[in-house]
């Protein structure tokens, strides 16, 4: 899946620049969670609201049925037109979106759902309002919310994947990104106008940031990467196919891996999605070392 | 990758509990942003960097609250040999991440911008985590998240209890989407010390902001601020320049998180030592999580060359 | 205190599924409170009490509701036999609470304000239970509870999951303290039947007010409205007049209650049935719970002589 | 406790009526909540707000010791002036006091704090925000948080106990009341207005409400009445260190009855505290006085 230099070489046309997958996941008639669930889930029934301030029409989820079983799907949903746009605030949560999912979350592990969830936001909501009524907090306890929630969680980076916005719905036992999609801290442009004072230098940024699906599956980070043999936008039934593939695969590894409807199976399965995060990062320890040259100092 | 620290030998950290955290002032006098009163440095430092005349609580390096805090002594620093990766081969205008990380270390006398270890408050052992604001803005990058979950897991073992001292100008850009991950890490680490009903007390400090506040810090047992202290999510010109609003005043200060229901109060600095203190014995009942001793050792050796 | 029913022993409830549900209209044409149009009767009844020109849902009495949304001759009703009490002695202005009980069940045709019993949507079992407004504003006293609670704990033994439909004009205030009791008692009743991972379908019809909203009918695992009904805790006049502010728009509306994020979506009253099948079907999935065969008898006896 | 007939032709001052005990419970300097915590408690560490909206002053908790343990204490707070009674609203809690008491009350159960409540409410807030942001589910969701409270519960009604404002924090393992405290489903004033027509027949609607403790005793809702030697503002130290003998006492009663450090203890105390409430009410079964009287009709 990386970029091969053969490639640039060989008659095949330039593989695509990380700007050009930013572009790709950005395109306006890209698949939506909406679309997703439409074509995969059957007898859906929206839920809304957090039962404590309103309902956030960016993020949205609701129990279905899923290749034969009950899941509950949640996902980032932004607008296709202006007006709609507007209603579901560009796809940026509010507090009030990632209380919902905490509440569905919950709701699922009642009653033993599997959860799905489908990330595509350019992240969280930058209002006033939302610092009012906590969003660090919300997001804080959404990933709590995850590390403790005893069904089986199954997370698809299925366009952007933005920043806190994107990760509050992310924790899970598997993590899928499809091919053209980005995960990233930050967008190119907040990066570039942070790091460069140019918003212009978009491009660069989204280079250096490495905010690829084969970045992201060569750092550890995500496990597996659907392909888009087409972008989905030219091909959305055959992409939204192969991603509930994956996703129903995904689902099924962890069921038999860690038999989720016993205790020990529960308890297995959180110490494995501890261990998963646990593991990310990228760091050296120099005093090993030092260690290893056998030259200690005091 | 092991090698290029190894080519910054030069740089060699310092160890202990009460050094590097003084930033030698342009002059002798400070005016107070809050009430203009002009300080002598020196008692600026004697108490505790708190105004004289109207409390404003100035910003204080890692190693100075830690002083504040802990029992003369006490405090036993881990993993200090833990160094950033770059693992995104990151470059931006001023040049490479390595090259900005050595240049950071040599100003601030730290290694990365988190210091954890355990100490003793009046003799209660205590798991200490904090965040250094000159380390390039306390952003939270790799290094970070595996100190601050070591230092939680050896809470876990050993039945300590936790406090985190947390300011954060967001994420450490230059390691991207790890240091997006460290937000997961950080709280899953929590969330298994709350599984052994061992409490986390969070102090936010000023200023703290993006992942750090979307993580961990927010959601402790017990989340504390100090007067006046900046804390959100996004940042206020990121929010005005998106809005075009006028921010409210006093947005985003302690006393507004208080009346919004964010944080459980604000602790001013002088009486942190004695709240912490009320608070180990509320939770860490009667003995039942019996004081380990303390390793009598000095600071984990730092063996870099 | 067993004697004094007795006393009125002229009242014999009736039983079925289908029958006390139509008030007699004062004349044959209603008209429509929203749009003003002029409604046959007989055609309201037809279409479920909605208006064919605006979708305004009237008011529908408990056994219309129960005949709309069950398998015909599928609704097997539970403890006809309970009674309310009288253990304040109460009197007001109209008299003791006894008599003021006497003369409502002979207006209504119903012995307390709450029917239950098990049912069968599309062959699917379901325990149902059902308000009726017209029993002194289905104010909630201590027959509401109690066969509230037998009937979710006999959903509980069999594995049926439960829907209440709920309206409520408050407390029953002739019961006293008891009344607000059975807030707790009703939330408790489902606290056990969330512990068998049994689900609770609300679906809040107008008006729904007091400790009715205040209790189990908003903390179901899913929580509905009809368009337009008033559901809240406090009522409008109340609020006026201690408030004195004016009410905003559509103030405790369903709508107002969704875009506030307190129910999960707003069902149409012709669309109810298929929903609750699905419900059904997407929790109690693919035959754990196996559906217990409805018995077979007529409704349970009633033997009020 | 009640009230006797031969108290009214003894020399003995006749017994308070009903609405004497409203009086009293009224008191304006009757002990509040911070009394009994500065009084029985140490160590007091207050903990504000809910995590989603705001802190309501209204209804305060936080973590002390009591007698030697560690335990959560949550009740109402009103104002002894009007500046305070207007930051208290008047000891009337909105959504934000319930989900504050919530997050405490699970606080609790994490730790294994037993919780203490004590009720001093005229009811919930009636203004429209409250309304809004769900007064109704906020309570709704107070009494299901009691009844899956892994953790001894201890309750007492120090002084107006009024309607789903007090009830949000009064299930527990254990209703104390003190004698000259009431309880009631609304206030006299409401009743007589919705049943007179009269605000002024408060007197006879507290008389026919049967809001005292003795009444409350009588109908087995409260498990134990304080006594009252002097009203509690006459001799608070008193009735407030006896109060914190009965707390006490509960408290111990409970721990011997279950064992709360168990799981088998745990699950009967909750099964004890659902009998507790399973059994509230005055009802009767006409089919089985039927069947008594041995003449059934079909
Ligand atoms: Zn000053
Ligand atoms: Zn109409």
């Amino acid at each position: 899946m990386t970029t091969d230099v053969d490639e640039m070489t060989s008659d095949a046309p330039p593989a695509p620049t990380a700007w050009d997958r930013v572009k790709l996941a950005r395109a306006t008639d890209r698949p939506t969670t909406q679309d997703y669930v439409a074509a995969l889930f059957t007898d859906f029934v929206e839920l809304h609201g957090d039962r404590l301030f309103g309902d956030d029409r960016a993020l949205i989820g609701g129990v279905a049925r899923f290749r034969g079983s009950t899941v509950m799907v949640i996902g980032h949903q932004g607008g296709t037109n202006t007006k709609e746009n507007i209603s579901r605030n560009f796809g940026m949560p509010r507090p009030e979106g990632y209380r919902k999912a905490q509440r569905l979350m919950r709701h699922a592990e009642k009653f033993g759902l599997p959860i799905v969830t489908l990330i595509d936001t350019s992240g969280a909501d930058p209002g006033i309002s939302s610092e009012e009524r906590g969003q660090g907090t919300a997001i804080a306890e959404s990933l709590m919310t995850m590390f403790g929630c005893r069904v089986p969680i199954v997370c698809t980076v299925i366009a952007e994947g933005g920043s806190g916005g994107a990760l509050a719905i992310g924790i899970g036992d598997r993590l899928l990104m499809l091919e053209n999609a980005i995960y990233a801290v930050a967008s190119p442009e907040a990066c570039a106008t942070i790091l460069w004072r140019d918003v212009e230098k978009a491009p660069e940024a989204a280079e250096t940031m490495r905010v690829t699906a084969a970045d992201c599956y060569r750092f550890g980070i995500v496990d597996d990467i659907v392909p888009e043999p087409q972008p989905a936008h030219e091909a959305p039934q055959e992409v939204i196919a192969a991603t509930g593939d994956f996703i129903e695969q995904a689902l099924r590894d962890i069921q038999s891996a860690f038999d989720p409807e016993t205790e020990d199976g529960v308890a297995a399965m959180l110490d494995a999605r501890y261990g998963k995060f646990r593991a990310i990062g990228a760091w050296r320890d120099a005093s090993l070392d030092a260690l290893d040259s056998a030259t200690p100092e005091s | 990758m092991r090698n290029f620290f190894k080519r910054q030998g030069k740089f060699q950290p310092r160890n202990g509990d009460d050094r590097n955290d003084q930033i030698i002032p342009e002059d002798l006098w400070v005016k107070c942003p809050k009430c203009s009163e002009l300080i002598y440095s020196k008692e600026l430092d004697r108490s505790a960097r708190v105004c004289p005349k109207c409390g404003h609580h100035f910003r204080l390096r890692a190693r100075h609250r830690i002083r504040l805090l802990v029992d003369p002594g006490s405090f036993e620093e881990w993993d200090t040999g833990l160094r950033p990766e770059d693992p995104l081969a990151f470059v931006d205008g001023q040049g490479p991440y390595p090259d900005k990380v050595e240049r950071t270390q040599l100003k601030t006398g730290e290694v990365e911008a988190l210091i954890t270890g355990v100490c003793r408050v009046e003799g209660r052992p205590l798991v200490l985590v904090v965040a250094d604001f000159d380390f390039l803005g306390a952003s939270m990058g790799s290094v970070w998240g595996e100190k601050l979950a070591r230092a939680v897991e050896r809470a876990g073992e050993h039945g300590w209890p936790v406090m985190t001292v947390n300011a954060s100008g967001g994420a450490r850009m230059h390691e991207g989407l790890f240091s997006l991950m460290q937000m997961a890490k950080t709280v899953s680490a929590f969330h298994r010390l709350g599984e052994r009903r061992l409490p986390h007390f969070s102090l936010l400090v000023d200023p703290c902001y993006g992942g750090v506040t979307a993580s961990y810090a927010t959601v402790a047992d017990i989340v504390m601020a100090e007067p006046g202290a900046l804390i959100g999510f996004a940042g206020q010109r990121v929010i005005e320049q998106i809005t075009r609003q006028k921010l409210p005043d006093g947005f985003q200060t302690a006393e507004f998180l208080l009346e919004h229901g964010m944080i459980d109060f604000i602790i001013e600095r002088q009486q942190l030592r004695q709240q912490v203190r009320t608070l180990i014995d509320l939770y860490m009942r009667d003995g039942e999580n019996e004081p380990a001793p303390v390793v009598a050792t000095a600071a984990s050796i730092d063996v870099d060359a």
